[in-house]
């Protein structure tokens, strides 16, 4: 039918490389979304200090991570900041391109939240005898994480997605890169990423999955 | 028709030429393609009296670009490795490379077999990277990192990001003579078959091989192969595009 | 005792307190009543330091809450309050509210904080509900949960801000009941609120505020019975 | 600071660049919204089984990395079809179809978002279902969609910085390029990042100001 | 004249509806009464179409709404409904909310439809609100002007559903003067109201709900004055 053979089996035979693949695909996702959740609090703490610096150092990373593209920002992450002498790996670079746009994005996102959390809950904190800090941490962080849940699951889909761009900075280890340099080899080119694609697919539904099941223990209030 | 007609009845012929791999593919100061291989499709083209269109190609696109029609051939500097032929249809040789071995400055390295336990580098997709990862796995120990092109992988090598790379004597020297990448120094050559690099194009279109086959035999015996490897290489002998001891 | 020397506060043009002076005694339950917008909640705001004000003076127990040395949220810990809207917090169960900030603020064990808790939550009735989420609450529920809370820090005095005016009809009662059972305990209360019923029957004193000024203050039989001000007369025609 | 070999022409190179990335956003966004709005509409009144099949495409291409989905949409069209598309063509339909997956969630969203009540008011004054859609739910739906369809625009805006694997010389390539001749990464990413802060920020401050107009009446 | 014969109707396994039958003839003024969730919202959706019912028949003039063959939305525009949310069309003028369906459902002209509009809109009180946008009207005026947008189709009923629960105490009395007014006027009106003093009045009849059945229907004096039921009994002493 096709002027095309397929040449399923040869790609096949590489999955057991693939999915070893989509484990690094997988850390790296993970560590840039522990990583950006904690470095969006902090952002977000800074937005709200009053301070100007502060809350301008904040606003300057959302609005560059929010308004450049991922690709960007991880080709500076490896070739930008080498110009000032440091050096990081592949895998640290892509790490830190995807934690930055993480941590802006979901900075955003907190705030958006924080406006649906009354003002009378961070009262009710202080008139407690809580400290402003104690009150974020125990009554409004909790919070304002439940509201931003799904905005954190889509994250870590995009997180997942982004470390295809890794291959720009020399990394061949995750599934894009190792599929791209099975691809080099035998140049199966659309049955290697047909099936780097479905693993994909099966990756972002499994967390999405998983994100429901931890919403559905999480949140039961 | 076959391919041969189509390309002599559209008019054009598009090549696949890759531009971060100077002197072959390259870019002038107005950013236009320039280079060995552009000359040699402009040769092409005129031989088969159309006008060239070059299509700028990462290495890792060369094949899929053909694959997908959005080139004719491509003079992008393509080793014949055996696993490709099964894709696509080569030509007879029309260059060939000898691979160098170049590292930063500041790298103590005496000669090849220097870059045990380095970090080492070279472009995704290519011979000298194949042969590379191999090495590095042969050795057990040091880093290898394919970057998506010629480019990266200098810029990563003069930035010190990466100790060493093996690329070819003609990219190596270009590269180290222009001045565009500080820091870094020739070291030895690189223990590798000599590097062929064919014409290619679909596998089933013989008659269009058959052309480019006898149109880098013309190139040769016509002088004009020693003429641009003058004009982009410099002086001395171009490479011997003959296997002693078989024919192909 | 609580004492409130000549307190001025504005928000921005708006002048909300304009001098007032009011002296609470340990083991009274004094009740405030007034106009929308007469600055009650505001008083409540400043006596716990929640809102600065602008001069006057403030003291709980002698210790000035508005001095710069002033550890406000150690002289939060004295003074429970309990406000209009439920103030739950959603994500955590009715007895994780109370046991909260015994533990962080005060630094109980977590025995410690649970016994107490659901001490006070049976005090208000809800000592069957430890384990479930404030969502699944009425409203009534809520606040008395909120009571709890309050009370769970052992406070000397308790500040309530119409609690029962976001209610249903029906579950007002219930709240007030649990008001009366403090009062009744000796706690020193300041209780603002709707409800002439319940200030006459369970307030030493009530004060009655007018746009700022606290207008008339007296034991309740003088007060609902014998009004001085025509504006007392007039507001207590309107809610009759 | 910046001791550079920059010349004009390459500065005009760059905005080429721009040129084609805005180009190709353009023409993925506008039929990406109309398809977008179809499928939205369409999902919304089939209900969730009947639209399965289109939910599952549009959920795919939200699901794999668009790089993938470049190369793939490359090497099915090209390489397996054999059709003649130019990279161009390839682009803006994967950016195409991925723009209408995502806009189809926000036409979904801003429906949802109609207060049933407003369009029961609508119904009963003899409104048809058309005529409730295009006089009440739509003018609706969109103040409440179009913030975040400006927020997609400007996400498709991005990505396209990927729509080099299929030759499409954009701005992100065309700074890679002039990288490799002029070796001065710092500076001329700064350039490129700035092109996009430009064309992306100004777009962003507008939606977020229609947010904050529409949210309070 | 509406006849509702037999009528059942169910939410999932909620019966809403049990057998309600009931004819108001051209020019009355039924009230309906009865507790939350009794079904009275529920029948007025169903009398024009917009809930489907599961048993029994509704006649409009005749016409069954719930046939295959009926044209709804022809049906609709004899049938005025206003509901108890405000409904205003919010990114529409006053104006523009009035002239709308008169322009696109009936095919009027611009100038038509507007002077019947201004007609309307001076009858509840808004000549002077033409090119005001919802959101600066009170909700008073809110439901003064969905009265007006559904007399603008010059419908023969009007349903009317609580239209004043959701409105604050002062405004309540602008809108119930504009009923009263359409009654005066000879339109045939089911009202549900938890207004019984403007029920009282008005109607001359009221029906009272209870649990999906319509356990009374009489005129008021002898409704109010003379109630059968327990449940009747119960509701009004509540009420009052
Ligand atoms: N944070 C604030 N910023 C500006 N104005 C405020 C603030 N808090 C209260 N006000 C204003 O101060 C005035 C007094 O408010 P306050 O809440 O103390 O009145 P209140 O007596 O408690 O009334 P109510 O019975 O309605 O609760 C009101 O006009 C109010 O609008
Ligand atoms: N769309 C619906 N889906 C499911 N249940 C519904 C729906 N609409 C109404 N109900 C239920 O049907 C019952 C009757 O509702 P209805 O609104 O008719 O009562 P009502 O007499 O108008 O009460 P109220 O005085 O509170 O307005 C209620 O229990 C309600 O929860
Ligand atoms: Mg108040
Ligand atoms: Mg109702």
């Amino acid at each position: 039918m096709f002027g095309y053979t397929f040449q399923w089996k040869q790609a096949l035979s590489k999955l057991p490389q693939m999915l070893d693949g989509a484990l690094v695909t997988m850390e790296i996702a993970l560590l840039s979304m522990a990583i950006g959740i904690a470095l969006a609090v902090l952002l977000t703490l800074f937005r709200l200090s009053g301070n100007r610096v502060l809350n301008g150092f904040a606003v300057t990373w959302v609005e560059v991570a929010r308004n450049t593209p991922a690709l960007f920002q991880i080709y500076m992450a490896h070739f930008g900041v080498a110009s000032f002498g440091i050096h990081f790996s592949p895998f640290t670079s892509l790490l830190i391109g995807i934690t930055f746009n993480n941590a802006g994005y979901l900075a955003e996102n907190f705030r958006g939240a924080l406006k649906a959390i009354p003002e009378t809950q961070t009262r009710a904190g202080r008139s407690l005898g809580m400290t402003p800090l104690e009150a974020f941490g125990y009554i409004v962080m909790p919070q304002m994480l439940r509201i931003a849940f799904l905005p954190m699951t889509n994250q870590m889909v995009w997180a997942i997605l982004m470390t295809s761009l890794g291959v720009t900075v020399g990394l061949n280890i995750d599934l894009y890169g190792v599929t791209q340099d099975l691809n080099a080899l035998t140049f199966r080119t659309f049955e290697l990423f047909a099936i780097a694609g479905v693993i994909f697919y099966l990756i972002t539904k499994i967390i999405q999955l998983g994100a429901r099941l931890v919403a559905a223990r999480l949140f039961r209030y | 028709a076959d391919k041969l007609d189509d390309i002599i009845a559209s008019g054009t012929l598009r090549c696949a030429v890759t531009l971060d791999f100077p002197p072959m593919g390259m870019r002038d100061a107005s950013n236009n393609p320039i280079g060995f291989d552009v000359d040699y499709c402009n040769d092409l083209a005129a031989a088969l009296g159309v006008t060239a269109e070059i299509v700028d190609t990462p290495f890792p696109e060369r094949i899929p670009a053909l694959m997908s029609g959005r080139v004719d051939v491509g003079v992008a500097s393509t080793s014949d490795t055996l696993e490709r032929a099964k894709t696509v249809g080569f030509s007879i040789p029309y260059y060939a490379f000898e691979n160098a071995v170049v590292a930063n400055d500041k790298v103590e390295m005496a000669d090849w077999e220097g870059m045990k336990g380095k970090t080492v580098g070279a472009t995704a997709g290519t011979y000298e990277a194949i042969w590379l990862e191999g090495q590095v796995k042969a050795w057990g120990e040091g880093e290898f990192r394919p970057y998506q092109t010629q480019a990266d992988v200098f810029l990563a090598l003069s930035q010190g990001q990466l100790d060493a790379t093996v690329s070819t004597v003609e990219v190596a020297e270009a590269n180290v003579k222009s001045g565009n990448f500080p820091g870094i120094k020739i070291v030895d050559k690189a223990p590798m078959v000599p590097d062929y690099v064919a014409l290619f194009t679909m596998r089933n279109e013989y008659g269009l091989i058959n052309y480019l086959d006898l149109f880098v035999n013309q190139q040769v015996r016509t002088g004009r192969y020693a003429e641009l490897y003058k004009k982009w290489v410099g002086d001395g002998e171009p490479a011997n595009l003959s296997v002693p001891g078989v024919d192909r | 005792m609580i004492e409130i020397e000549n307190v001025y506060k504005s928000f921005g043009a708006l002048q909300v307190l304009k001098g007032i002076n009011l002296t609470v005694p340990n083991g009274e339950v004094l009740t405030v009543i007034g106009g929308s917008g007469s600055g009650k909640s505001t008083l409540l705001t400043c006596i716990n330091g929640l809102e600065k004000i602008d001069s006057g003076r403030i003291l709980v127990d002698g210790t000035d809450v508005h001095a710069k040395s002033t550890d406000l949220n150690k002289l939060r810990q004295k003074l429970g309050i309990v406000f209009q809207q439920f103030n739950a917090f959603p994500h955590l169960t009715v007895l994780e509210n109370v046991t909260l900030a015994p533990r962080k603020v005060l630094g109980q064990s977590k025995e410690q904080a649970r016994e107490m808790a659901v001490k006070q939550l049976s005090h208000v009735g809800l000592g069957d509900k430890l384990d479930v989420y404030p969502s699944r609450l009425s409203g009534g529920q809520q606040q008395r949960m909120a009571i709890a809370r309050a009370l769970a820090m052992s406070p000397d005095y308790m500040l309530f801000d119409e609690v029962t005016s976001a209610l249903d009809p029906q579950l007002v009662g219930e709240v007030l009941d649990t008001l009366r059972l403090l009062a009744s305990e000796g706690m020193t209360m300041i209780c603002v609120t709707h409800e002439m019923k319940f200030a006459r029957e369970v307030s030493d004193r009530v004060a009655f505020f007018d746009k700022g000024v606290m207008a008339e203050i007296a034991p309740p039989a003088q007060l609902f019975d014998a009004p001085q001000t025509e504006s007392l007369k007039t507001f207590l025609a309107a809610t009759h | 600071m910046f001791d550079t070999a920059l010349s004009a022409a390459d500065l005009w190179f760059l905005t080429k660049g721009a040129g084609m990335t805005i180009l190709v956003t353009a023409v993925s966004v506008v039929f990406g919204t109309v398809l977008g709005i179809v499928f939205g509409v369409f999902r919304y009144q089939l209900g969730a089984i009947w639209a399965a099949p289109v939910t599952f495409v549009l959920d795919v291409s939200r699901s794999i990395p668009l790089l993938i989905q470049l190369v793939l949409a490359n090497a099915f069209l090209g390489t397996v079809l054999r059709l003649q598309m130019s990279g161009f063509t390839v682009a803006c339909m994967v950016l195409t179809l991925y723009t209408a997956a995502y806009c189809a969630e926000i036409v979904r969203g801003g429906i949802d978002a109609v207060p049933l009540n407003t369009r029961r008011a609508a119904r009963s004054l003899g409104m048809t279902w058309a005529q409730d859609m295009r006089y009440i739910v739509m003018p609706l739906a969109t103040r409440v969609a179009l913030p975040s369809w400006i927020g997609l625009a400007l996400g498709v805006m991005k990505d396209s910085a990927l729509v080099y694997v299929v030759q499409v010389v954009e701005l992100m390539k065309s700074t890679q390029i002039l990288i490799t001749r002029l070796q001065e990464p710092l500076f001329l990413l700064l350039i490129c990042g700035l092109f996009y802060f430009v064309i992306s920020f100004p777009l962003a401050r507008f939606g977020g100001y229609l947010e904050k107009r529409w949210s309070n009446d």
